[in-house]
């Protein structure tokens, strides 16, 4: 009870604190500096219609690697931590799956990973882009195990994939500081023709490998933790 | 004005689906909430103009987080029984 | 009625979700609660990021036949606070998957989901 | 050159790739993964090596190609340099560190680990404060991922409560960077300095918030439970890392924050440091969890980093000095004994009696232990002086106080545990191996430890002229060590005999005489190692060190220089005590009155320096100000040496349970460093006073005082060596008033006393050593009628008596003599007539040592014991040989003193005629004395002698008791307890009140701390209720007031 008490004390506390925090805060009528550059010497310099993209990709390009390894850094600790060190895995009951379910994931399971990649591929030009396309892939996979629990998922083919996306993001940035003005510098492609598909550098070519390892690598994290469920 | 009334309510629903989400017994109607506080939280940033970000948080914040959650959830339980 | 807009409702709306996700995390007793809590908290983070880089009447920041290349600056809220609530909400959940999968890992060793069960180390 | 950026490149392209080959093949992943760390540490040390050799000026690397705010720009300039090579240093030597657990645990644990230190990187090079916390996440999550490497119940909940507690750090710091952004517009650190938020509403509570974060990330005190946690449950290369590489990088981004936040910032983070740093080490006083006591001292030294830091405005120019001297010591230091600590696999810090199967690793421990309470010759001796100065000239005096205070208490628990280490009990304690892997690590820091201390000593203008000489000497019979006693003895005894003849002509004065009685002792004492057989592991290097401290006392010119000489004097003869039989109590006591004695010292020579440049010792002739508290900061520092009444129960258990040789040395030799401390300090700064309360005069009562109850407890005493040590404490109570008495007799006795003093205690501890090597118990009761057996030893006892009783003839009569001359001149008589109280009860004690010991009847376990060995007999003839001397002729050792003391007080000489000395009350003719005490002597023994023939011979036990068995048979000896009418007259007076106070205070102190600690109650919400309520509580220090709601 003295416990609660003084939680409630400190929370109260804290949020005096966040509301002095945000004392003075009276909402934007206009873009600050640095918001405009990107508005309006973003289009010409990283070619991307959607800003966000260009914010994340190019002008924070090393923010997105930095996530990139994040994801891939709980994707590692979640698989050793589940990992069966007894190599005796048992056979486990298989649900049965209703007909519905299973006939309904195999039409949405490629749907799905279409739309992620779709997803990606566009997101220089619409909202969206690797998260999003990769959390979107994962979740064809989640959709794949509910309707097949029996099904093992690769995992080399994800570790594969994982790896090269990765690899592939580095060398683009490594390729950046060699050929272009720095790491991660997009306009190593041209820019091509503002709004279409092949524009913005390499954008849409680094948001591929982006949401791939999203991908494969939220994939790996339910995978693990599927598999962990043979283990009872 | 139209848009503040929508933000307000959705406000509304976040602040009972967060409540709910701390404090109703069932673990399976908690994660529930928490996956509702961020689809409305994702409502919300389409108010905003950041279709970007409200995407993100419906695919992940409100759909992966909550199978993760579950999926630990009902291994949790698997071994209880 | 000044205050009373889009951006410092959904301001207000963020911080209480946080000091609610933080009640939580203080004072549930179980550790899948405790994680919901933290989710909580890191969801409204989110939301106040988000208000932040809200501008009065701005579209959303993509270059689209809606918005006019040459007026984008006027036209467009502010891309920054959502290029970071993206990285933050991969981030969020990177944590919260793997704080599930410590709980999990816990669970399978001592059977309890209850947080006091597990005061081993101290002082 | 290599450009930064590739650091990242390639531990990113080395995590992504190790998946390929997963599994297939571990050991060639580790490979691949030590390549990376290679390649990260040579990127990092090339720059390093150019920014020092180089004029390389700071670079910038823009991402992107576009200049910052557009883009994320990261920096590399000298600090840059020098903390990312500590940490891929210790990242590298980590992973070979760990080796066999990475290859076990698999490729995953490589990538997370490579990770970690890519994220460390980042954190120190980026400029931009969102990259800040993205690249602080993934060292923190890759952290979470290595506490679990053993997959332990204890380890992954400490890994849960760690990833709790940093998610919401971590948190709270996002909250901060959006409502910067929000105010200062810009990500980048440089634009958020320039927009100057503390002055806007709003901006200095968000910029506070990022401080706070930061901070907690540094794991202060209270709220880092789950840190300790961490500490206690991970393996031990994790500790390593944590706490060496991790602090590291944080301590560099509060450095790169701090700007931000502008003065305000560093009186915050002063207190949370000195709050954390004193905390922390209190807590480790109840710890005896070898890697959470490491934890609790881990983030003592972070506090005091915080502090340093903090202090910033104070120490100018020299905080980087200071800081960085700490850091690098807490880093090496700390990583060697987590990394230690996994090598010898105890939990318990009892259990580190094992390390000792290993002689070299108890030097690496003992390095690492010194260097961090900051002893020399390591780094954090020399930031620690720095610091002290600096905080003395700015008139910081409480700063000061605490942070000595802090660091005694560090002290305290590390030095328990390396008594522990050298002297614990030997029961179950469990095995190790050691493996190349993990030793060459160690071996490789505590190298590093004494490179850049020397390194740091030629940085400090006033260090350079330190003498290195003496402990090259050290280090070579360290190597040597191998060899058997009599070679390192002779070397030992030529090394300095040599150094005495190449310094003798510039010797003069006071300085000459302490030279003497050092190192022609130091000669005297050795030949008696020739008795020893075998290799007598240890002892050389030990003893010269010792020697090389006394030695540098006597050369010092600056106060640096002593107090560096008291130091490493006091290193050496801390492991001399230890190395006796059950000495790890009294050792430990030495070290602590020895540390905090030290502490007073650099206390009182930094307000000595204030409005000095010099560092000179004659500072102390002319300090600017707080001039008695001065005096009587380095007065009380120095008898903590002389063991004065209050400061010496260290004394007894640690002289009389050294070996038979090291007894004289800390006897006889040692206890003079305090003499001559005071001698230097008196000489300079002259007479002292509290308003009118005499200095001087509290100083003669605590002689007087000292003397009473050292004698008396030497007369009680049933141990013949713990008898000499308590006879010590009284003679230098003697001392201590003679030189108190500022007048020429006055100092005239204490320093002919001194001399003599050092020659017959020399002579009686090695005889009293020779008999207890021969008859194995140092119980006098135990013993008996040996003149028979050992008449040799008799001769040297009863002369040395004779000597310590003051009686005629011998030269402690003069010295007595000329004491009383002195109190008469004075006219202090309240305390003389202690002092000759005290005078009275050197005859008890003396008399038990020829009687019960030489006299009556030989045991029968006895019969078979032979004469002392010839080597210890030799040093004992040749000082019988120079008291006659001095005996016959006094003049030959006072007139010299005299001559000495002369020019600092003329009144009040002796005047010499011949042997013939005169003083205001009266004469002593040496040399008549000597011839009329001769034939009275031999009367009165030729009288005893004819009257022996009729004596009956009685039996020791034989005292006739009626039909009751006693249960405790030596009870009977009728010497047990032999003064025990004066017991009862005058036991209260030795009842243990001191050492009774000092266990109280040591036990309020345990007390308080085990009261506080229960605040971390292992629960991982009150961790994080601990987090928040810490960022309440300074929010309302910082802003209190400043702001309504």
């Amino acid at each position: 009870m003295v416990k609660n008490i003084l939680i409630f004390i400190v929370l109260i506390g804290f949020a005096v604190l966040l509301a002095n925090v945000f004392v003075g805060f009276k909402g934007n009528s206009e873009l600050n500096t640095l918001a405009n550059h990107y508005a309006v010497s973003g289009p010409e310099e990283v070619g991307s219609a959607n800003l966000v993209t260009a914010v994340v990709v190019t002008y924070r390009g090393l923010d997105t690697l930095g996530e990139v390894t994040i994801l891939f850094l709980s994707a590692a600790i979640v698989s050793f931590l589940l990992k069966i060190e007894t190599s005796a895995s048992r056979k486990r009951k298989l649900r049965t799956t209703s007909e519905i379910l299973d006939t309904a994931s195999k039409i949405l399971v490629p749907v799905t990973l279409l739309f992620g990649i779709y997803v990606f591929i566009n997101g220089h030009l619409s909202p969206g882009g690797g998260f999003q396309g990769g959390a979107i892939i994962a979740s064809g996979l989640v959709l794949m195990l509910l309707s097949q629990p029996a099904k093992e998922v690769s995992h080399k083919l994800i570790t594969i994939v994982e790896s090269i996306s990765g690899l592939s993001f580095v060398l683009i940035g490594v390729a950046g500081v060699i050929f272009a003005a720095g790491f991660l510098d997009n306009t190593l492609l041209s820019l091509g023709k503002f709004g279409t598909i092949f524009s913005a550098g390499l954008i849409p070519v680094i948001y591929i490998f982006v949401g791939l390892k999203v991908g494969a690598e939220l994939s790996g994290i339910i995978a693990n933790l599927q598999e962990n469920q043979n283990e009872v | 004005m139209i848009q503040l009334i929508i933000a307000l309510f959705i406000g509304v629903l976040i602040l009972i689906m967060a409540v709910i989400a701390i404090i109703h017994k069932n673990l399976v109607v908690g994660i529930i909430a928490a996956g509702a506080v961020s689809l409305f939280a994702s409502v919300l940033y389409l108010l905003l103009s950041a279709p970007d970000v409200a995407m993100t948080e419906a695919a992940i914040g409100s759909g992966l987080s909550t199978i993760i959650f579950f999926y630990v959830l009902n291994k949790i339980k698997r071994q209880n029984g | 009625m000044e205050k009373f807009n889009l951006e410092n409702i959904s301001l207000v709306i963020g911080i209480l979700v946080i000091l609610i996700g933080l009640w939580g995390l203080l004072t549930q007793k179980n550790l899948i609660k405790i994680i919901i809590g933290f989710a909580l908290f890191d969801t409204g983070i989110h939301i106040v990021m988000v208000s932040i880089g809200y501008i009065k009447n701005g579209t959303a920041p993509i270059l689209d036949n809606a918005v006019d290349i040459n007026n984008a600056a006027n036209a467009v809220v502010d891309p920054v606070p959502q290029a970071l609530v993206l990285t933050a909400i991969v981030i969020g959940l990177g944590i919260t998957a793997l704080m599930l999968t410590y709980v999990l890992k816990m669970y399978q060793k001592r059977k309890s989901l209850e947080i006091n069960n597990y005061n081993d180390l101290k002082w | 050159m290599v450009g930064p950026i590739y650091i990242i490149a390639v531990a990113l392209g080395t995590a992504f790739s190790l998946g390929f080959f997963k599994k297939a093949n571990v050991k060639f992943s580790f490979a691949f993964m030590l390549l990376a760390m290679t390649f990260m540490t040579f990127i990092s040390g090339q720059w390093l090596y150019a920014f020092l050799t180089q004029q390389q000026e700071t670079i910038q690397i823009f991402t992107a190609g576009f200049k910052p705010p557009f883009s994320i720009s990261l920096q590399m300039g000298f600090y840059e340099a020098v903390f990312l090579s500590i940490i891929n240093i210790v990242g590298l030597l980590s992973a070979i560190y760990m080796y066999d657990k990475l290859k076990e645990k698999g490729v995953q644990m490589m990538m997370v680990f490579v990770l970690l230190f890519m994220g460390l990187n980042v954190v120190v090079m980026t400029r931009d404060i969102f990259n800040l916390f993205v690249f602080l996440e993934i060292a923190s999550i890759a952290t979470a991922g290595l506490i679990i490497l053993d997959k332990s119940a204890n380890a992954i909940s400490a890994g849960f409560k760690y990833i709790i507690a940093t998610a919401i750090i971590s948190g709270i710091l996002l909250i901060g960077i959006i409502a910067v952004y929000y105010y200062a517009e810009s990500l980048y650190i440089n634009d958020i300095i320039n927009s100057n938020l503390s002055f806007i509403k709003g901006g200095a509570v968000a910029v506070f918030l990022i401080l706070i974060a930061i901070v907690l990330e540094l794991k202060p005190f209270p709220a880092n439970g789950w840190a300790l946690d961490v500490y206690e449950a991970a393996h031990p290369g994790i500790g390593t890392i944590v706490s060496a590489a991790s602090a590291s990088a944080v301590i560099f981004v509060l450095t790169k924050i701090l700007p931000i936040v502008g003065e305000s910032g560093y009186y915050i983070i002063g207190i949370i440091g000195i709050i954390t740093f004193l905390g922390s080490n209190l807590l480790g006083l109840k710890q005896n969890t070898t890697n959470r006591l490491l934890g609790y001292s881990s983030i003592g030294q972070i506090g005091l980093l915080l502090t340093i830091i903090g202090l910033t405005p104070y120490l100018g120019d020299k905080t980087l000095f200071i800081a960085f001297g700490v850091l690098i010591s807490h880093a090496l230091a700390k990583a060697g004994l987590f990394w230690l600590s996994g090598i010898i696999n105890s939990k318990n810090i009892k259990g580190w009696a094992a390390i000792r199967r290993n002689p070299h690793l108890l030097v690496l421990m003992g390095t690492f232990i010194f260097a961090l309470v900051g002893f020399p010759p390591f780094p954090s001796f020399f930031a620690k002086w720095e610091l002290i100065m600096q905080l003395a000239n700015n008139d910081k005096i409480i700063w000061l106080a605490l942070i000595l205070i802090g660091s005694f208490i560090e002290g305290v628990y590390l030095f328990r545990w390396f008594g522990y280490a050298i002297k614990g009990e030997n029961q179950d304690l469990p095995e190790f191996k050691i493996q190349w892997n993990k030793i060459i690590p160690v071996i490789i820091f505590a190298l590093g430890l004494y490179a850049i201390g020397y390194y740091y000593s030629t940085l400090t203008g006033s260090a350079a002229s330190l003498n290195y000489i003496p402990l090259l000497f050290i280090l070579f019979l360290y190597a040597i060590d191998f060899l058997p006693v009599y070679i390192k003895n002779t070397i030992s005894i030529a090394g300095i005999g040599y150094y005495l003849y190449t310094i003798y002509p510039g010797l003069e004065e006071f300085n000459l005489i302490f030279a003497l009685i050092f190192l022609a002792g130091g000669i005297l004492t050795l030949l008696a190692g020739y008795t020893y057989k075998g290799k007598r592991q240890g002892f050389y290097p030990l003893v010269m060190m010792m020697f090389a401290g006394l030695l540098g006392l006597i050369e010092a010119n600056t106060t640096l220089e002593f107090f560096f000489a008291w130091e490493i004097m006091t290193i050496g003869s801390y492991f001399l005590i230890i190395r006796g039989k059950k000495s790890m109590t009294h050792a430990l006591s030495y070290m602590l009155f020895s540390v905090g004695g030290a502490y007073l010292i650099l206390a009182g020579f930094g307000l000595a320096h204030i409005g000095q440049s010099s560092y000179s010792l004659d500072i102390l002739a002319n300090v600017q100000g707080y001039a008695p508290i001065i005096f009587t900061l380095l007065a009380v520092g120095f008898m903590t040496k002389t063991a004065s009444i209050g400061l010496h129960i260290w004394l007894p258990g640690a002289h009389a349970e050294a070996e038979s040789d090291v007894s004289p040395m800390v006897s006889a030799i040692l206890l003079k460093a305090g003499v001559f401390g005071l001698i230097v300090l008196m000489l300079r700064m002259g007479a002292q006073s509290f308003g009118s309360f005499d200095i001087y005069y509290a100083l003669a009562w605590i002689g007087a005082i000292t003397a009473i109850m050292g004698n008396m407890m030497a007369a009680f005493q049933e141990d013949a060596k713990r008898l000499l040590a308590y006879s010590s404490v009284g003679f230098l109570g003697y001392a201590l008033f003679g030189l108190a008495l500022m007048s020429h007799l006055g100092w005239l006795a204490a320093v002919s006393l001194s001399v003599i003093h050092f020659m017959f205690k020399t002579l009686l501890f090695l005889a009293i050593g020779g008999v207890v090597m021969r008859v194995k118990t140092k119980e006098m009761y135990k013993m008996g009628g040996l003149i028979k057996k050992m008449p040799f030893t008799f001769i040297s006892v009863l002369m040395g008596i004779i000597v310590i009783s003051g009686v005629p003839p011998l030269t402690g009569f003069g010295g007595k003599w000329i004491l009383y001359n002195a109190v008469l001149d004075k006219g202090w008589f309240l305390p003389a007539g202690a002092i000759f109280f005290a005078g009275i009860i050197a005859f008890l004690y003396c008399f038990r040592l020829i009687h019960t010991i030489f006299l009556g009847q030989l045991k029968d376990e006895h019969r078979e014991v032979k004469e002392a060995p010839f080597w210890m007999l030799l040093p004992q003839y040749i000082i019988l040989g120079v008291i006659m001397i001095f005996s016959a002729f006094p003049n030959s050792l006072l007139k010299p003193i005299g001559e000495v003391i002369m020019p600092y007080f003329s009144d009040g000489a002796l005047e010499w005629q011949g042997q013939l000395a005169v003083s205001n009350f009266g004469y002593w003719n040496g040399e008549l004395i000597m011839y009329i005490v001769g034939g009275i002597f031999v009367i009165v023994f030729a009288w005893l002698w004819f009257m022996n023939r009729n004596a009956q011979k009685v039996k020791q036990f034989n005292i006739g008791y009626s039909a009751e068995r006693p249960s405790l048979p030596e009870t009977t000896h009728f010497a047990y307890n032999f003064f025990a009418p004066y017991k009862k007259a005058l036991g209260f007076l030795v009842s243990p009140i001191i050492s009774d106070f000092w266990e109280a205070v040591s036990e309020g102190i345990h007390a308080i701390a085990d009261k506080i600690r229960r605040i971390y109650d292992g629960n991982a919400q009150t961790y994080v209720l601990h987090i928040i309520a810490f960022i309440v509580i300074f929010y309302l220090i910082a802003f209190g007031g400043s702001y309504g709601i």
